[in-house]
Protein backbone atom coordinates (compact mmCIF):
# COMPACT_ATOMS: atom_id res chain seq x y z
CA UNK A 1 0.00 0.00 0.00
CA UNK A 2 1.31 3.17 -0.97
CA UNK A 3 1.96 6.29 1.46
CA UNK A 4 -1.50 7.70 1.35
CA UNK A 5 -0.72 11.10 3.71
CA UNK A 6 1.43 12.82 1.61
CA UNK A 7 -0.43 15.52 -0.78
CA UNK A 8 0.90 15.26 -4.36
CA UNK A 9 1.02 17.35 -6.93
CA UNK A 10 -1.53 16.13 -9.87
CA UNK A 11 -0.55 18.28 -12.56
CA UNK A 12 1.41 17.91 -15.62
CA UNK A 13 2.33 20.67 -18.25
CA UNK A 14 0.42 20.02 -21.53
CA UNK A 15 -0.74 16.74 -22.51
CA UNK A 16 -0.23 13.35 -20.80
CA UNK A 17 1.70 11.20 -23.93
CA UNK A 18 1.25 7.74 -24.12
CA UNK A 19 4.82 7.39 -23.40
CA UNK A 20 4.24 8.65 -19.81
CA UNK A 21 0.97 6.41 -19.57
CA UNK A 22 3.41 3.58 -20.41
CA UNK A 23 5.90 3.89 -18.25
CA UNK A 24 2.83 4.34 -15.41
CA UNK A 25 2.11 0.55 -16.45
CA UNK A 26 5.53 -0.44 -16.10
CA UNK A 27 6.05 0.78 -13.01
CA UNK A 28 3.49 -1.47 -11.56
CA UNK A 29 4.95 -5.10 -13.04
CA UNK A 30 6.70 -5.14 -9.81
CA UNK A 31 3.12 -5.01 -7.58
CA UNK A 32 2.81 -8.66 -8.62
CA UNK A 33 -0.25 -9.03 -5.98
CA UNK A 34 -2.22 -6.68 -8.86
CA UNK A 35 -4.48 -8.62 -10.96
CA UNK A 36 -6.32 -6.09 -12.44
CA UNK A 37 -5.75 -2.25 -13.71
CA UNK A 38 -8.45 -0.07 -14.55
CA UNK A 39 -7.14 3.83 -16.53
CA UNK A 40 -9.27 6.39 -17.40
CA UNK A 41 -8.23 8.43 -20.10
CA UNK A 42 -10.06 11.35 -20.81
CA UNK A 43 -9.26 13.32 -24.74
CA UNK A 44 -10.38 16.71 -25.75
CA UNK A 45 -12.70 16.48 -28.69
CA UNK A 46 -12.89 18.54 -31.35
CA UNK A 47 -16.58 19.35 -30.91
CA UNK A 48 -18.28 21.90 -33.32
CA UNK A 49 -19.51 25.02 -31.56
CA UNK A 50 -21.70 27.52 -33.84
CA UNK A 51 -19.74 26.61 -37.09
CA UNK A 52 -16.24 26.37 -34.79
CA UNK A 53 -13.90 23.66 -34.49
CA UNK A 54 -13.07 23.31 -30.63
CA UNK A 55 -8.85 23.08 -31.56
CA UNK A 56 -7.44 22.61 -27.62
CA UNK A 57 -8.41 23.20 -24.32
CA UNK A 58 -6.59 25.60 -22.02
CA UNK A 59 -6.85 24.02 -18.54
CA UNK A 60 -6.07 26.16 -15.53
CA UNK A 61 -6.90 25.70 -12.15
CA UNK A 62 -6.74 27.00 -8.73
CA UNK A 63 -3.98 24.24 -8.01
CA UNK A 64 -3.02 24.36 -4.29
CA UNK A 65 -7.58 23.63 -3.79
CA UNK A 66 -7.20 21.13 -6.84
CA UNK A 67 -4.37 19.06 -4.96
CA UNK A 68 -6.20 19.04 -1.81
CA UNK A 69 -9.26 17.89 -3.10
CA UNK A 70 -7.32 15.08 -5.18
CA UNK A 71 -6.01 14.34 -2.24
CA UNK A 72 -9.33 13.82 -0.31
CA UNK A 73 -10.44 11.86 -3.07
CA UNK A 74 -7.88 9.68 -2.68
CA UNK A 75 -8.39 9.14 0.46
CA UNK A 76 -11.86 8.04 0.51
CA UNK A 77 -10.78 5.98 -2.72
CA UNK A 78 -8.93 4.11 -0.40
CA UNK A 79 -11.29 3.95 2.36
CA UNK A 80 -14.15 2.70 -0.05
CA UNK A 81 -12.33 0.52 -2.25
CA UNK A 82 -9.41 -2.27 -1.77
CA UNK A 83 -6.83 -0.85 -3.84
CA UNK A 84 -3.72 -1.88 -4.50
CA UNK A 85 -2.71 1.50 -5.60
CA UNK A 86 -4.08 4.74 -7.75
CA UNK A 87 -2.99 7.37 -9.70
CA UNK A 88 -4.22 10.66 -10.49
CA UNK A 89 -2.87 13.40 -13.48
CA UNK A 90 -4.75 16.19 -15.10
CA UNK A 91 -2.94 18.34 -17.64
CA UNK A 92 -2.77 22.00 -16.92
CA UNK A 93 -2.06 24.52 -19.92
CA UNK A 94 -2.90 23.59 -23.77
CA UNK A 95 -4.05 20.11 -24.89
CA UNK A 96 -5.28 19.63 -28.54
CA UNK A 97 -7.71 17.74 -29.84
CA UNK A 98 -6.74 14.11 -29.87
CA UNK A 99 -4.25 14.68 -26.96
CA UNK A 100 -5.20 13.62 -23.46
CA UNK A 101 -5.95 15.41 -20.40
CA UNK A 102 -6.98 13.21 -17.52
CA UNK A 103 -5.50 9.83 -16.39
CA UNK A 104 -7.07 8.08 -13.55
CA UNK A 105 -5.14 4.67 -12.85
CA UNK A 106 -6.72 2.43 -10.09
CA UNK A 107 -5.02 -0.67 -9.61
CA UNK A 108 -6.75 -4.07 -7.53
CA UNK A 109 -6.26 -7.58 -6.98
CA UNK A 110 -9.20 -7.88 -8.50
CA UNK A 111 -10.91 -6.30 -11.57
CA UNK A 112 -14.34 -5.29 -9.79
CA UNK A 113 -12.89 -2.64 -7.54
CA UNK A 114 -10.49 -1.31 -9.74
CA UNK A 115 -13.54 -0.67 -12.34
CA UNK A 116 -15.67 0.52 -9.85
CA UNK A 117 -12.73 2.86 -7.92
CA UNK A 118 -11.83 4.75 -11.14
CA UNK A 119 -15.51 5.28 -12.05
CA UNK A 120 -15.61 6.88 -8.16
CA UNK A 121 -12.46 8.80 -9.20
CA UNK A 122 -13.34 9.73 -12.36
CA UNK A 123 -16.81 10.92 -11.43
CA UNK A 124 -15.51 12.78 -8.09
CA UNK A 125 -12.52 14.81 -9.93
CA UNK A 126 -15.45 16.14 -12.63
CA UNK A 127 -17.82 16.99 -9.73
CA UNK A 128 -15.39 18.42 -6.89
CA UNK A 129 -12.08 19.50 -8.85
CA UNK A 130 -11.70 23.47 -9.54
CA UNK A 131 -10.45 22.91 -12.68
CA UNK A 132 -11.39 24.96 -15.86
CA UNK A 133 -10.86 24.51 -19.29
CA UNK A 134 -11.03 26.99 -22.12
CA UNK A 135 -12.46 25.75 -25.20
CA UNK A 136 -10.35 27.34 -27.72
CA UNK A 137 -11.55 27.54 -32.33
CA UNK A 138 -10.00 29.09 -34.71
CA UNK A 139 -6.63 30.39 -33.12
CA UNK A 140 -8.16 33.31 -31.19
CA UNK A 141 -11.75 32.47 -29.94
CA UNK A 142 -12.62 30.51 -26.73
CA UNK A 143 -15.58 29.66 -24.72
CA UNK A 144 -15.20 28.19 -21.14
CA UNK A 145 -15.64 24.65 -21.24
CA UNK A 146 -18.78 23.17 -19.01
CA UNK A 147 -19.23 19.65 -17.64
CA UNK A 148 -21.96 17.42 -18.15
CA UNK B 1 -8.62 43.46 7.99
CA UNK B 2 -7.27 42.41 5.11
CA UNK B 3 -8.46 39.38 2.49
CA UNK B 4 -7.06 38.25 -0.51
CA UNK B 5 -9.32 37.29 -3.42
CA UNK B 6 -8.57 35.05 -6.17
CA UNK B 7 -10.45 34.78 -9.46
CA UNK B 8 -10.84 31.62 -12.12
CA UNK B 9 -12.03 30.58 -15.39
CA UNK B 10 -14.41 32.92 -16.64
CA UNK B 11 -14.36 35.10 -13.74
CA UNK B 12 -11.07 36.62 -14.83
CA UNK B 13 -12.89 37.51 -17.95
CA UNK B 14 -15.34 40.01 -16.27
CA UNK B 15 -12.44 40.78 -12.85
CA UNK B 16 -9.86 41.44 -15.54
CA UNK B 17 -7.23 40.51 -12.65
CA UNK B 18 -6.31 37.01 -11.14
CA UNK B 19 -5.80 38.12 -7.96
CA UNK B 20 -6.26 41.17 -5.19
CA UNK B 21 -6.22 42.37 -2.00
CA UNK B 22 -9.07 43.79 -0.51
CA UNK B 23 -8.96 46.22 2.92
CA UNK B 24 -12.68 45.88 4.95
CA UNK B 25 -13.79 47.04 7.74
CA UNK B 26 -15.24 44.40 10.18
CA UNK B 27 -15.77 40.31 9.72
CA UNK B 28 -18.24 40.07 6.78
CA UNK B 29 -20.11 36.91 5.15
CA UNK B 30 -19.36 35.64 2.08
CA UNK B 31 -22.87 36.91 0.95
CA UNK B 32 -21.57 40.48 2.26
CA UNK B 33 -18.17 39.66 -0.10
CA UNK B 34 -20.59 38.67 -2.49
CA UNK B 35 -22.34 41.79 -2.73
CA UNK B 36 -19.29 43.84 -2.45
CA UNK B 37 -17.90 42.36 -5.47
CA UNK B 38 -21.13 42.47 -7.86
CA UNK B 39 -21.17 46.20 -7.04
CA UNK B 40 -18.04 46.51 -8.23
CA UNK B 41 -17.74 44.06 -11.03
CA UNK B 42 -21.72 44.18 -11.91
CA UNK B 43 -21.62 41.61 -14.95
CA UNK B 44 -20.78 39.10 -12.10
CA UNK B 45 -24.56 38.86 -11.72
CA UNK B 46 -24.95 36.81 -14.94
CA UNK B 47 -22.67 34.40 -13.49
CA UNK B 48 -22.96 31.06 -11.39
CA UNK B 49 -19.93 30.50 -9.23
CA UNK B 50 -18.90 29.24 -5.64
CA UNK B 51 -16.63 30.22 -2.81
CA UNK B 52 -13.71 28.55 -1.48
CA UNK B 53 -11.99 29.95 1.50
CA UNK B 54 -8.80 28.82 2.21
CA UNK B 55 -9.01 26.02 -0.09
CA UNK B 56 -12.79 24.75 1.21
CA UNK B 57 -16.02 25.63 -0.15
CA UNK B 58 -17.88 27.61 1.86
CA UNK B 59 -21.58 28.47 2.45
CA UNK B 60 -22.52 32.06 1.96
CA UNK B 61 -23.12 32.49 5.34
CA UNK B 62 -19.83 31.96 6.32
CA UNK B 63 -17.54 34.68 8.85
CA UNK B 64 -14.55 35.94 7.05
CA UNK B 65 -11.55 36.64 9.03
CA UNK B 66 -8.22 38.48 8.85
CA UNK B 67 -6.26 37.45 5.79
CA UNK B 68 -8.61 34.49 4.72
CA UNK B 69 -7.61 33.40 1.06
CA UNK B 70 -10.87 33.81 -0.81
CA UNK B 71 -11.67 32.33 -4.32
CA UNK B 72 -14.33 32.89 -6.57
CA UNK B 73 -15.11 29.45 -8.38
CA UNK B 74 -16.89 29.44 -11.74
CA UNK B 75 -18.30 25.92 -12.74
CA UNK B 76 -15.92 23.41 -12.76
CA UNK B 77 -14.64 21.95 -16.34
CA UNK B 78 -12.00 19.44 -15.45
CA UNK B 79 -11.26 16.04 -16.73
CA UNK C 1 -16.73 4.08 -37.01
CA UNK C 2 -14.20 0.67 -37.51
CA UNK C 3 -14.90 -2.19 -40.39
CA UNK C 4 -17.18 -4.48 -37.42
CA UNK C 5 -17.23 -7.34 -39.66
CA UNK C 6 -13.63 -9.00 -40.36
CA UNK C 7 -12.74 -11.65 -37.54
CA UNK C 8 -9.34 -10.41 -36.03
CA UNK C 9 -6.71 -12.10 -34.09
CA UNK C 10 -7.11 -11.07 -30.63
CA UNK C 11 -3.81 -13.11 -29.44
CA UNK C 12 -0.53 -11.94 -28.77
CA UNK C 13 2.22 -13.95 -27.88
CA UNK C 14 3.82 -13.64 -24.39
CA UNK C 15 2.77 -10.85 -22.56
CA UNK C 16 1.56 -7.48 -24.04
CA UNK C 17 3.47 -4.80 -23.11
CA UNK C 18 3.38 -1.27 -21.90
CA UNK C 19 4.97 -0.22 -25.40
CA UNK C 20 2.13 -2.18 -26.86
CA UNK C 21 -0.35 -0.25 -24.96
CA UNK C 22 1.07 2.95 -25.42
CA UNK C 23 1.17 2.83 -29.28
CA UNK C 24 -2.58 1.45 -28.98
CA UNK C 25 -3.61 4.55 -27.12
CA UNK C 26 -1.35 6.93 -29.58
CA UNK C 27 -3.58 5.74 -32.52
CA UNK C 28 -6.42 7.12 -31.13
CA UNK C 29 -5.07 10.94 -31.15
CA UNK C 30 -6.72 11.38 -34.67
CA UNK C 31 -9.63 10.26 -33.34
CA UNK C 32 -11.09 13.01 -32.29
CA UNK C 33 -14.97 12.67 -31.76
CA UNK C 34 -13.36 10.62 -28.72
CA UNK C 35 -13.73 12.29 -24.97
CA UNK C 36 -13.06 9.14 -22.53
CA UNK C 37 -11.11 6.01 -23.16
CA UNK C 38 -11.16 3.04 -20.52
CA UNK C 39 -8.45 0.34 -20.70
CA UNK C 40 -8.35 -2.85 -18.68
CA UNK C 41 -5.39 -4.66 -18.01
CA UNK C 42 -5.45 -7.89 -16.93
CA UNK C 43 -2.09 -8.83 -15.12
CA UNK C 44 -0.74 -11.81 -13.65
CA UNK C 45 -0.53 -12.49 -9.90
CA UNK C 46 2.16 -14.19 -8.18
CA UNK C 47 -0.58 -15.79 -6.08
CA UNK C 48 0.15 -18.43 -3.02
CA UNK C 49 -1.29 -21.81 -3.90
CA UNK C 50 -0.21 -24.14 -1.28
CA UNK C 51 3.01 -22.50 0.18
CA UNK C 52 3.69 -22.09 -3.34
CA UNK C 53 3.84 -18.82 -5.86
CA UNK C 54 2.50 -18.60 -8.91
CA UNK C 55 5.53 -17.21 -11.41
CA UNK C 56 3.94 -17.10 -14.78
CA UNK C 57 0.64 -18.74 -16.63
CA UNK C 58 1.15 -20.37 -19.90
CA UNK C 59 -1.72 -19.54 -22.19
CA UNK C 60 -3.84 -21.70 -24.16
CA UNK C 61 -7.18 -21.10 -26.06
CA UNK C 62 -9.08 -22.96 -28.85
CA UNK C 63 -7.66 -20.33 -31.56
CA UNK C 64 -10.59 -20.29 -33.64
CA UNK C 65 -13.35 -20.32 -31.69
CA UNK C 66 -12.17 -18.15 -29.00
CA UNK C 67 -11.57 -15.71 -32.21
CA UNK C 68 -14.75 -15.75 -33.40
CA UNK C 69 -16.06 -15.36 -29.73
CA UNK C 70 -14.50 -12.21 -29.56
CA UNK C 71 -15.85 -11.39 -32.44
CA UNK C 72 -19.07 -12.32 -31.60
CA UNK C 73 -18.27 -9.96 -28.61
CA UNK C 74 -17.41 -6.64 -30.44
CA UNK C 75 -20.65 -6.90 -32.44
CA UNK C 76 -22.56 -7.15 -29.47
CA UNK C 77 -20.91 -4.55 -27.96
CA UNK C 78 -21.18 -2.32 -30.52
CA UNK C 79 -25.24 -2.90 -30.27
CA UNK C 80 -25.40 -2.18 -27.09
CA UNK C 81 -23.03 1.00 -26.86
CA UNK C 82 -22.25 3.99 -28.46
CA UNK C 83 -18.71 3.54 -29.03
CA UNK C 84 -15.83 4.83 -31.74
CA UNK C 85 -14.02 2.23 -31.45
CA UNK C 86 -12.66 -1.09 -29.42
CA UNK C 87 -10.13 -3.28 -29.03
CA UNK C 88 -9.37 -6.81 -27.57
CA UNK C 89 -5.91 -8.46 -27.03
CA UNK C 90 -5.23 -11.34 -25.14
CA UNK C 91 -1.98 -13.09 -23.98
CA UNK C 92 -0.75 -16.78 -25.41
CA UNK C 93 1.74 -18.65 -24.12
CA UNK C 94 4.00 -17.58 -21.51
CA UNK C 95 3.31 -14.72 -19.19
CA UNK C 96 5.03 -13.78 -16.35
CA UNK C 97 3.73 -12.70 -12.47
CA UNK C 98 3.72 -8.91 -12.56
CA UNK C 99 3.22 -9.05 -16.89
CA UNK C 100 -0.10 -8.36 -18.65
CA UNK C 101 -2.47 -10.81 -20.49
CA UNK C 102 -5.30 -9.23 -21.20
CA UNK C 103 -6.25 -5.57 -22.69
CA UNK C 104 -9.78 -4.07 -23.31
CA UNK C 105 -9.56 -0.73 -24.95
CA UNK C 106 -13.08 0.81 -25.31
CA UNK C 107 -13.94 4.84 -27.03
CA UNK C 108 -16.78 6.82 -26.84
CA UNK C 109 -17.49 10.32 -27.38
CA UNK C 110 -18.24 10.50 -23.38
CA UNK C 111 -17.07 8.49 -20.46
CA UNK C 112 -19.79 6.68 -18.95
CA UNK C 113 -20.24 4.97 -22.32
CA UNK C 114 -16.32 3.82 -22.79
CA UNK C 115 -16.50 2.29 -18.64
CA UNK C 116 -19.78 0.64 -18.91
CA UNK C 117 -18.74 -1.08 -22.19
CA UNK C 118 -15.40 -2.31 -20.52
CA UNK C 119 -16.64 -3.38 -18.25
CA UNK C 120 -19.37 -5.37 -19.76
CA UNK C 121 -16.55 -6.59 -22.74
CA UNK C 122 -13.90 -7.89 -19.46
CA UNK C 123 -17.23 -9.94 -18.32
CA UNK C 124 -18.20 -11.47 -21.50
CA UNK C 125 -14.71 -12.62 -22.44
CA UNK C 126 -14.08 -14.30 -18.74
CA UNK C 127 -17.28 -16.20 -19.59
CA UNK C 128 -17.12 -16.90 -22.70
CA UNK C 129 -13.92 -16.96 -24.51
CA UNK C 130 -12.14 -20.35 -24.88
CA UNK C 131 -8.75 -19.65 -22.74
CA UNK C 132 -7.23 -21.80 -20.37
CA UNK C 133 -4.40 -20.82 -18.19
CA UNK C 134 -2.25 -23.05 -16.42
CA UNK C 135 -0.68 -21.70 -13.51
CA UNK C 136 3.12 -22.34 -13.08
CA UNK C 137 4.72 -22.59 -9.68
CA UNK C 138 8.47 -23.61 -8.58
CA UNK C 139 9.31 -24.15 -12.14
CA UNK C 140 7.60 -27.78 -13.15
CA UNK C 141 4.66 -27.65 -11.08
CA UNK C 142 1.27 -26.29 -12.43
CA UNK C 143 -2.47 -26.13 -11.59
CA UNK C 144 -4.95 -24.87 -14.23
CA UNK C 145 -6.35 -21.69 -13.54
CA UNK C 146 -10.12 -21.25 -12.48
CA UNK C 147 -11.95 -17.70 -13.06
CA UNK C 148 -14.28 -16.68 -10.43
CA UNK D 1 -18.18 -41.30 -40.27
CA UNK D 2 -15.55 -40.06 -39.01
CA UNK D 3 -15.31 -36.59 -36.56
CA UNK D 4 -12.25 -34.66 -35.24
CA UNK D 5 -12.26 -34.16 -31.27
CA UNK D 6 -9.84 -31.56 -29.95
CA UNK D 7 -8.66 -31.43 -26.37
CA UNK D 8 -7.94 -28.22 -23.68
CA UNK D 9 -6.36 -26.75 -20.92
CA UNK D 10 -6.49 -29.67 -17.85
CA UNK D 11 -8.54 -32.57 -20.63
CA UNK D 12 -5.25 -32.66 -22.34
CA UNK D 13 -3.83 -33.91 -19.24
CA UNK D 14 -6.08 -36.67 -19.33
CA UNK D 15 -5.82 -37.40 -22.97
CA UNK D 16 -2.69 -37.11 -24.00
CA UNK D 17 -3.65 -35.64 -26.65
CA UNK D 18 -4.22 -32.80 -28.48
CA UNK D 19 -6.37 -33.97 -30.93
CA UNK D 20 -7.68 -37.25 -32.34
CA UNK D 21 -10.39 -38.75 -35.22
CA UNK D 22 -12.67 -41.09 -34.66
CA UNK D 23 -14.83 -43.40 -36.31
CA UNK D 24 -18.17 -43.84 -35.42
CA UNK D 25 -21.15 -45.76 -36.98
CA UNK D 26 -24.02 -43.80 -36.98
CA UNK D 27 -24.70 -40.57 -35.96
CA UNK D 28 -24.24 -39.85 -32.95
CA UNK D 29 -25.51 -37.31 -30.08
CA UNK D 30 -23.18 -35.52 -27.76
CA UNK D 31 -24.24 -37.85 -24.57
CA UNK D 32 -23.42 -40.48 -26.59
CA UNK D 33 -19.57 -39.03 -27.34
CA UNK D 34 -19.19 -37.86 -23.21
CA UNK D 35 -20.32 -41.62 -22.81
CA UNK D 36 -17.44 -43.49 -24.94
CA UNK D 37 -14.67 -40.66 -23.36
CA UNK D 38 -15.05 -41.68 -20.42
CA UNK D 39 -14.74 -45.26 -21.24
CA UNK D 40 -11.90 -44.27 -23.15
CA UNK D 41 -10.52 -41.75 -20.31
CA UNK D 42 -12.31 -42.64 -17.17
CA UNK D 43 -10.66 -40.06 -15.30
CA UNK D 44 -12.64 -37.92 -17.57
CA UNK D 45 -15.34 -38.45 -14.81
CA UNK D 46 -14.35 -36.31 -12.67
CA UNK D 47 -13.90 -33.13 -14.91
CA UNK D 48 -16.50 -30.47 -15.52
CA UNK D 49 -16.01 -29.93 -19.21
CA UNK D 50 -18.56 -28.46 -22.13
CA UNK D 51 -18.53 -29.58 -25.66
CA UNK D 52 -18.19 -27.12 -28.76
CA UNK D 53 -19.20 -28.24 -32.09
CA UNK D 54 -18.01 -26.38 -35.18
CA UNK D 55 -16.85 -23.32 -32.98
CA UNK D 56 -19.84 -23.20 -31.14
CA UNK D 57 -21.12 -24.07 -27.73
CA UNK D 58 -23.66 -27.34 -28.03
CA UNK D 59 -26.12 -28.86 -25.55
CA UNK D 60 -25.65 -33.10 -24.94
CA UNK D 61 -29.16 -33.65 -27.30
CA UNK D 62 -26.89 -32.31 -30.14
CA UNK D 63 -26.58 -34.43 -32.56
CA UNK D 64 -22.65 -34.64 -34.03
CA UNK D 65 -22.63 -35.35 -38.15
CA UNK D 66 -19.89 -36.40 -40.56
CA UNK D 67 -16.96 -34.48 -40.34
CA UNK D 68 -17.55 -32.26 -37.11
CA UNK D 69 -14.99 -30.65 -34.73
CA UNK D 70 -15.88 -31.52 -31.92
CA UNK D 71 -13.87 -29.45 -28.56
CA UNK D 72 -13.67 -30.83 -25.20
CA UNK D 73 -14.00 -27.60 -23.07
CA UNK D 74 -12.48 -27.28 -19.22
CA UNK D 75 -13.81 -24.61 -17.38
CA UNK D 76 -12.66 -20.79 -19.41
CA UNK D 77 -10.12 -19.33 -17.52
CA UNK D 78 -8.84 -16.40 -19.64
CA UNK D 79 -7.86 -12.93 -18.88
Amino acid sequence: MENKSKIKNVFIQGPITPAYIADSIAHHQVKTNIGGHDLFLGQVRADQIGGKVVEAIDYSAYEEMANQVFHEIREKTFEKFDLVCMHIYHSIGIVKAGEICLFVFTSSKHRAMAMDACRYVVEEIKAKAPVFGKEIMNGDQYQWKVNQ
Amino acid sequence: MKIQLKYFGKIVDITGVNEEEWQCTTPKTLQEIKEDLTTKYPALQQEVYKFAVNLSLENLDYVVKESCEIAVLPPFSGG
